[in-house]
């Protein structure tokens, strides 16, 4: 048991995995002699040589493509897209192979494989270095999608994606990286993809957030129950897609008001299927509108102007307050 | 010397070893039996035979739109038979003949072709990928299969094909330089038929040849009659000694022609002149190894027409079984939840009950949907009726 | 005034704008010498030549990453990806410069092209020809998206999309592109983009739909009139994004049921978003959940079974029902 | 001859002209009259205090990420030299010298770096396009934009910058080949610096230069001494010549080295020795043209002095006007909404508006977020923290 940043935290499921896991390979721009450039490699190639930590050219539709292949191969890659913003390079290759490749051979060859990628914003980086689009991957079927939101579990998720039979886009909130440092077992541990959690128990009203959105969230509803007196339930769902919607869809059954959260785009964003889906499960107990707490339809601003875009415990409360008051 | 010529070209060659007048150049002639060659020939002649059928039943409506190899089966059997029954292949959508040699059977094909994903799976025992369309990007698939077949220590090459247009996409690029870079043991199989869909060779790229562009990545290149068996045999025989013993990729160039329809889709007279298509049936590879075989005594006309009849009775018991499995297949639309994971989450089997309630309410026949050419339509040119129908799904493949 | 099917009615969008504005060219794969495999720009070739109508190499980040220039460059680039399942290859891009290249140039530049692309199933084609993925560009803030539904309005549509200052992506329902022949004045004609329309009126029940699918929502309406005595009002969207939601709103309100129609996959599909706006807008109006008729979270199987997977009039028909009943 | 060579090296070459031991080839020199080499001097010697004084900035906190240009100013301003005022310039992220001798103001430069979007916007009379951060997908839009110049007539070229990285990305590829197909009046400029991050130009590709991936397109292509600025010039005056003239792409390799951090994220130590950042300082592009005006007496000591108190003046006026403006910029932070479109639409009008109640409020501090570095990371070994920083933001750029 050691208290770890999420980065260490990554790497230290790696780590034991390769250990464990022959077939289990790295690849990406730098992930090799330089570590990642967050340094979530770090080391690894040390331990396992290059052959099975690969730094390669730059070229990230070859990356994605390649380790497609690798898969077939009957390896098991893990990928890193240096940040989300760049995956777009290797768009087709994940919607058009990837998510496909069982389908096409009818379950003759499955695709282990792992892309990782740092997403989000907060860190006062560049253009394309902020994005969260998460979206795009969790609108295409036969791709899993998992956003973790702490160390422990960023850590447990990436196990059980390594392990997964199918594909897994990994979005790594990269404001977390070393934002909190938390006790991570020594001893491997998974968690199951395509569960959320309940994060903090209320009666009030139900707030749903992932990724780096939840220590916000968290904030939030502490405000919430120190100044109003209101007890927020917060689900953090750890997993996109598949979405589970049972703990959200509970909770609001049992709390009637609901905030939803999160950092990409409003229109087309991902509380727009959590409002869907709340309608489809609980509309009956629904006494107020499924608020949207979210970035703007526009692009996240350079980083001087980046926490204006984001949403904030404010925002979130000031939601809350509305959807309390409706 | 402050100012001079880069030498890049020693290792970039071309090569023909049967030329179109039947002349053998012994020298350069690869070391392959009479048995070998007449499976060779076979397996060209089954892939004719089973083109012209799928064409027709495409014709009459049984089967969907697909693309014809006829032209290219030198090039697809004489780099195929190259590699071994272990070995890996990645193909595209136009490689039938190589399909069938590997083992691929023909109703599957015909199966897949009649609009059900069934078809599409590869027997168990071949290590083929299945077809892939979108145009240029399954060659990095081979690249990353070679990468684990040289990390197991797996004493396999990787094979993939590709045509022409393929070569102008990023991830022919990415794809070649990745295998340099790895020293991946792949070969790189480019059919140059002359045309992407419309696009004739000549303003697909300005390079003189296809096989230059192995020169950006540090790899042998050799561009090879694409038409003569033998000069591709020897080829892709050097190639995949190359990938196997020194892990190094190699970009071979097959100059070849597609002489039907790029698919079914497709009407060619719009860009292209008979006079032309006319010059290259002279060239055809099938009769051009015929020729060679019947002089060397290898076949004879009889043995022919007795290959011609159990061909066609191959090819007509597959289209049997592939009707029996269409009729089964017909009858479980539900399939289409299958394979997507290796275990169907339970979103989705919600969601495939939820349809299962709809289909069996009587949905799932298109109600709504204005049809083609239906009557709203139908006061068309006759003459544009020949277009539309071309143009009715696209030159899809 | 002539009855056009839909390929007429673009080609003559694009023909009359050619002859009136030198800037506008066309390019693509097979575009010109064939006319485009689904004969949308026959005869432009012959008659603004190669150098306004051009077949490029197979290439299509090239195709879309060249038109970006030549925007910058002073042109009007219309391009044409031959299958919206082919754009992905374009989708950095979309993503990272045509959506942004008038706010990262802070108003220096605009992109005034139009990214032309057939999409949805329901024509027999092979995979990857009968996708929906409208979301991937829905969700990208700074592009615009319109789905035409019949001969008249795409025509009209694509004459305002190739004056757009902005970049528009056009997709094409390739079910309708012979499907009906509507009349077409001969004279210009534009719909703005940004503008839903009533495609039926009636005060029961709202359904919205685009496309393909109008079609089939217009004749479960007719179903629901004729076998139920209920009258649907029926929302054509026209554009997508930015999403006009003023109209089923407004119908909502008036009906207080509403079922939405797509053949994209359900999960974070356009019908999520409007969900979420009728929550917003129309929540106190709201009799029963918004029921989605969508294609299934699964890749669109071969043409075999497609019509079993797309949304038919049967479908919604029973969704409809099912929501009046509620 | 059924097997040979295909000779592809025809316009392929490499090109020093003053080497790094102060040696001149007249030969091969470009006509350039003494003002012009001391305007591209006072130009070199500008980036390269404007760079050190960024990183001194960055240092303080004062501006954000950035990527350093220093040792590339000869590769930089030799091409940029070679066109005119009216022709195109489209660069990657680290063409600051050419950015500045183009005309872009430091102040704005600065502006962008400390994270205001109003920085990236380019002088209207400059035909520049802004910064492009996604590696090698810009030179696309070079092809595009030259494409437009000769549709409209316009005895205009476009030159586009990338780096040793870019080259294998697709995007590369797809681009030549458009710009030969085309036959567009583009130059590309290949700022082969020896690394992309930490990979060594040797494992980015197999080719023993990248200048030969232009025999891929059957373009030409010239590897040049890329800290020599009269070989760099000479090299693309030609290929402006040629592109102006006969519309031909080009191909430029400059063969230079990044003598500093990636970007201020980056440590070098990590993949790269001392001992090599040493021995190309020895072959410092600055070092080398002031060596030889100064031999030419077109400088002296006393002149240089009087230039570095000069630009040292401009880069801190610069320094005010920025700050100036950083002040003006942050009291907007719905500035953030401009520019998306031509007509700002309702919707966004409306997002707006809740956003400015929402700030007014005291929204956009980022309240809740737990902070790097802060006290929950905080019990870090000491020798961790530098890794940590490096890492903190990634090696953006
Ligand atoms: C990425 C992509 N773009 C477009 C298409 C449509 N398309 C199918 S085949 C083809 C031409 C391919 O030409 P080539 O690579 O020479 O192969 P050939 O068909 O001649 O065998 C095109 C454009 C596609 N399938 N994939
Ligand atoms: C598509 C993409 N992938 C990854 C990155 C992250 N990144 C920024 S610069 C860089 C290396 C670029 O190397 P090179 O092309 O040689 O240019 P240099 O930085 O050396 O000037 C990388 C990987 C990026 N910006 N864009
Ligand atoms: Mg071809
Ligand atoms: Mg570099």
């Amino acid at each position: 048991m050691a208290k770890l940043t999420m980065v260490q935290a990554l790497n230290l499921a790696m780590r034991q995995e390769m250990e464990k896991d022959e077939d289990v390979v790295l690849l990406g721009e730098d992930v090799g002699v330089d570590g990642g450039i967050f340094r979530v490699t770090d080391g690894l190639l040390e331990e396992f040589g290059e052959t099975r930590v690969i730094d390669t050219p730059l070229a990230e539709s070859a990356i994605v493509g390649s380790s497609l292949g690798m898969a077939l191969g009957g390896l098991k890659p893990i990928c890193e897209m240096q940040f989300s913003g760049f995956s777009y390079l290797a768009f087709h290759q994940f919607e058009s192979h990837i998510a496909r490749y069982r389908w096409r051979s009818q379950g003759r060859y499955g695709v282990p494989m792992v892309a990782r990628m740092p997403y989000g914003g907060g860190v006062r980086a560049l253009e394309h270095h902020s994005e969260s689009r998460e979206v795009y991957y969790a609108h295409t079927p036969g791709l899993k999608l998992v956003i973790p939101s702490g160390p422990r579990n960023a850590r447990a998720l990436l196990l059980s994606a390594i392990r997964d039979p199918d594909p897994v886009i990994f979005f790594e909130p990269k404001a977390l990286y070393r934002a909190v440092r938390e006790e991570v077992p020594d001893d491997e541990e998974t968690l199951p993809i395509g569960e959320s959690r309940v994060a903090r128990e209320g009666d009030d009203i139900t707030l749903v957030a992932y990724g780096a959105m939840l220590a916000r969230t968290l904030q939030a509803a502490e405000t919430l129950a120190d100044e109003d007196g209101v007890e927020a339930e917060v689900i953090d769902l750890l997993t996109i897609q598949p979405l589970d919607d049972s703990k959200f869809s509970e909770s609001v059954r049992k709390t009637g008001r609901c905030v939803t959260v999160h950092e990409a785009p409003r229109s087309f964003g991902p509380a727009g299927e959590i409002a869907a889906r709340l309608m489809e499960r609980s509309f009956l107990y629904l006494e107020a509108p499924v608020e949207r707490v979210t970035g703007a339809d526009i692009h996240i601003p350079y980083f001087a102007r980046e926490q204006a875009y984001l949403p904030d415990a404010e925002r979130i409360v000031a939601a809350a307050r509305r959807t309390l008051d409706f | 010397m402050p100012r001079g010529q880069i030498n890049v070209a020693r290792e970039l060659e071309y090569l023909s070893v049967l030329d179109e007048d039947g002349k053998l150049d012994e020298e350069h002639a690869p070391e392959v039996s009479d048995d070998d060659l007449k499976a060779m020939h076979r397996a060209m002649l089954l892939a004719r035979r089973f083109d012209e059928r799928m064409l027709n039943l495409q014709r009459q409506g049984r089967i969907g739109t697909f693309g014809p190899l006829k032209g290219q089966e030198a090039a697809q059997i004489g780099t195929v038979a190259a590699i071994g029954d272990n070995d890996w292949l990645i193909p595209s959508y136009r490689e039938t003949a190589a399909a069938l040699w590997r083992g691929t059977p023909m109703s599957g094909l015909l199966v897949y072709n009649a609009g059900y994903n069934e078809g599409g799976r590869i027997p168990d025992e071949q290590n083929d990928t299945p077809i892939a369309i979108p145009v240029g990007t399954q060659m990095l698939h081979a690249v990353g299969v070679a990468y684990a077949l040289k990390y197991k220590g797996e004493d396999k090459v990787a094979m993939t094909y590709f045509g022409d247009g393929a070569t102008s996409q990023g991830d022919f690029h990415e794809a070649m330089n990745f295998a340099a870079v790895y020293e991946t043991p792949t070969v790189f199989v480019c059919q140059n038929n002359q045309y992407a869909i419309s696009l004739p060779r000549a303003k697909q790229t300005q390079s003189a040849t296809l096989a230059q562009k192995a020169v950006a990545y540090g790899v042998p290149g050799i561009q090879v009659d694409g038409n003569d068996l033998l000069g591709v045999y020897a080829a892709a025989t050097e190639a995949v000694k190359r990938a196997r013993d020194e892990h190094r990729p190699t970009l071979i160039e097959c100059v070849t022609y597609r002489m039907e329809v790029h698919t079914t889709a497709d009407d060619p007279t719009r860009y292209r002149e008979d006079e032309e298509v006319e010059r290259w049936a002279k060239r055809d590879p099938i009769d051009r190894i015929q020729r060679y075989l019947k002089q060397r005594d290898v076949l004879d006309d009889d043995a022919i027409e007795e290959l011609e009849s159990e061909l066609k009775e191959e090819i007509e018991t597959a289209w049997s079984q592939a009707q029996e499995a269409i009729e089964k297949y017909g009858d479980d639309p539900l399939h289409m939840f299958e394979h997507l994971f290796a275990e169907t989450p339970p979103y989705l089997e919600e969601q495939r009950e939820a349809l299962a309630k709809a289909l069996e309410a009587g949905a799932g026949k298109g109600t709504g949907q204005p049809q083609a050419n239906g009557e709203e339509a139908d006061d068309e040119e006759a003459d544009e009726e020949t277009d539309e129908e071309a143009g009715e799904n696209g030159d899809n493949g």
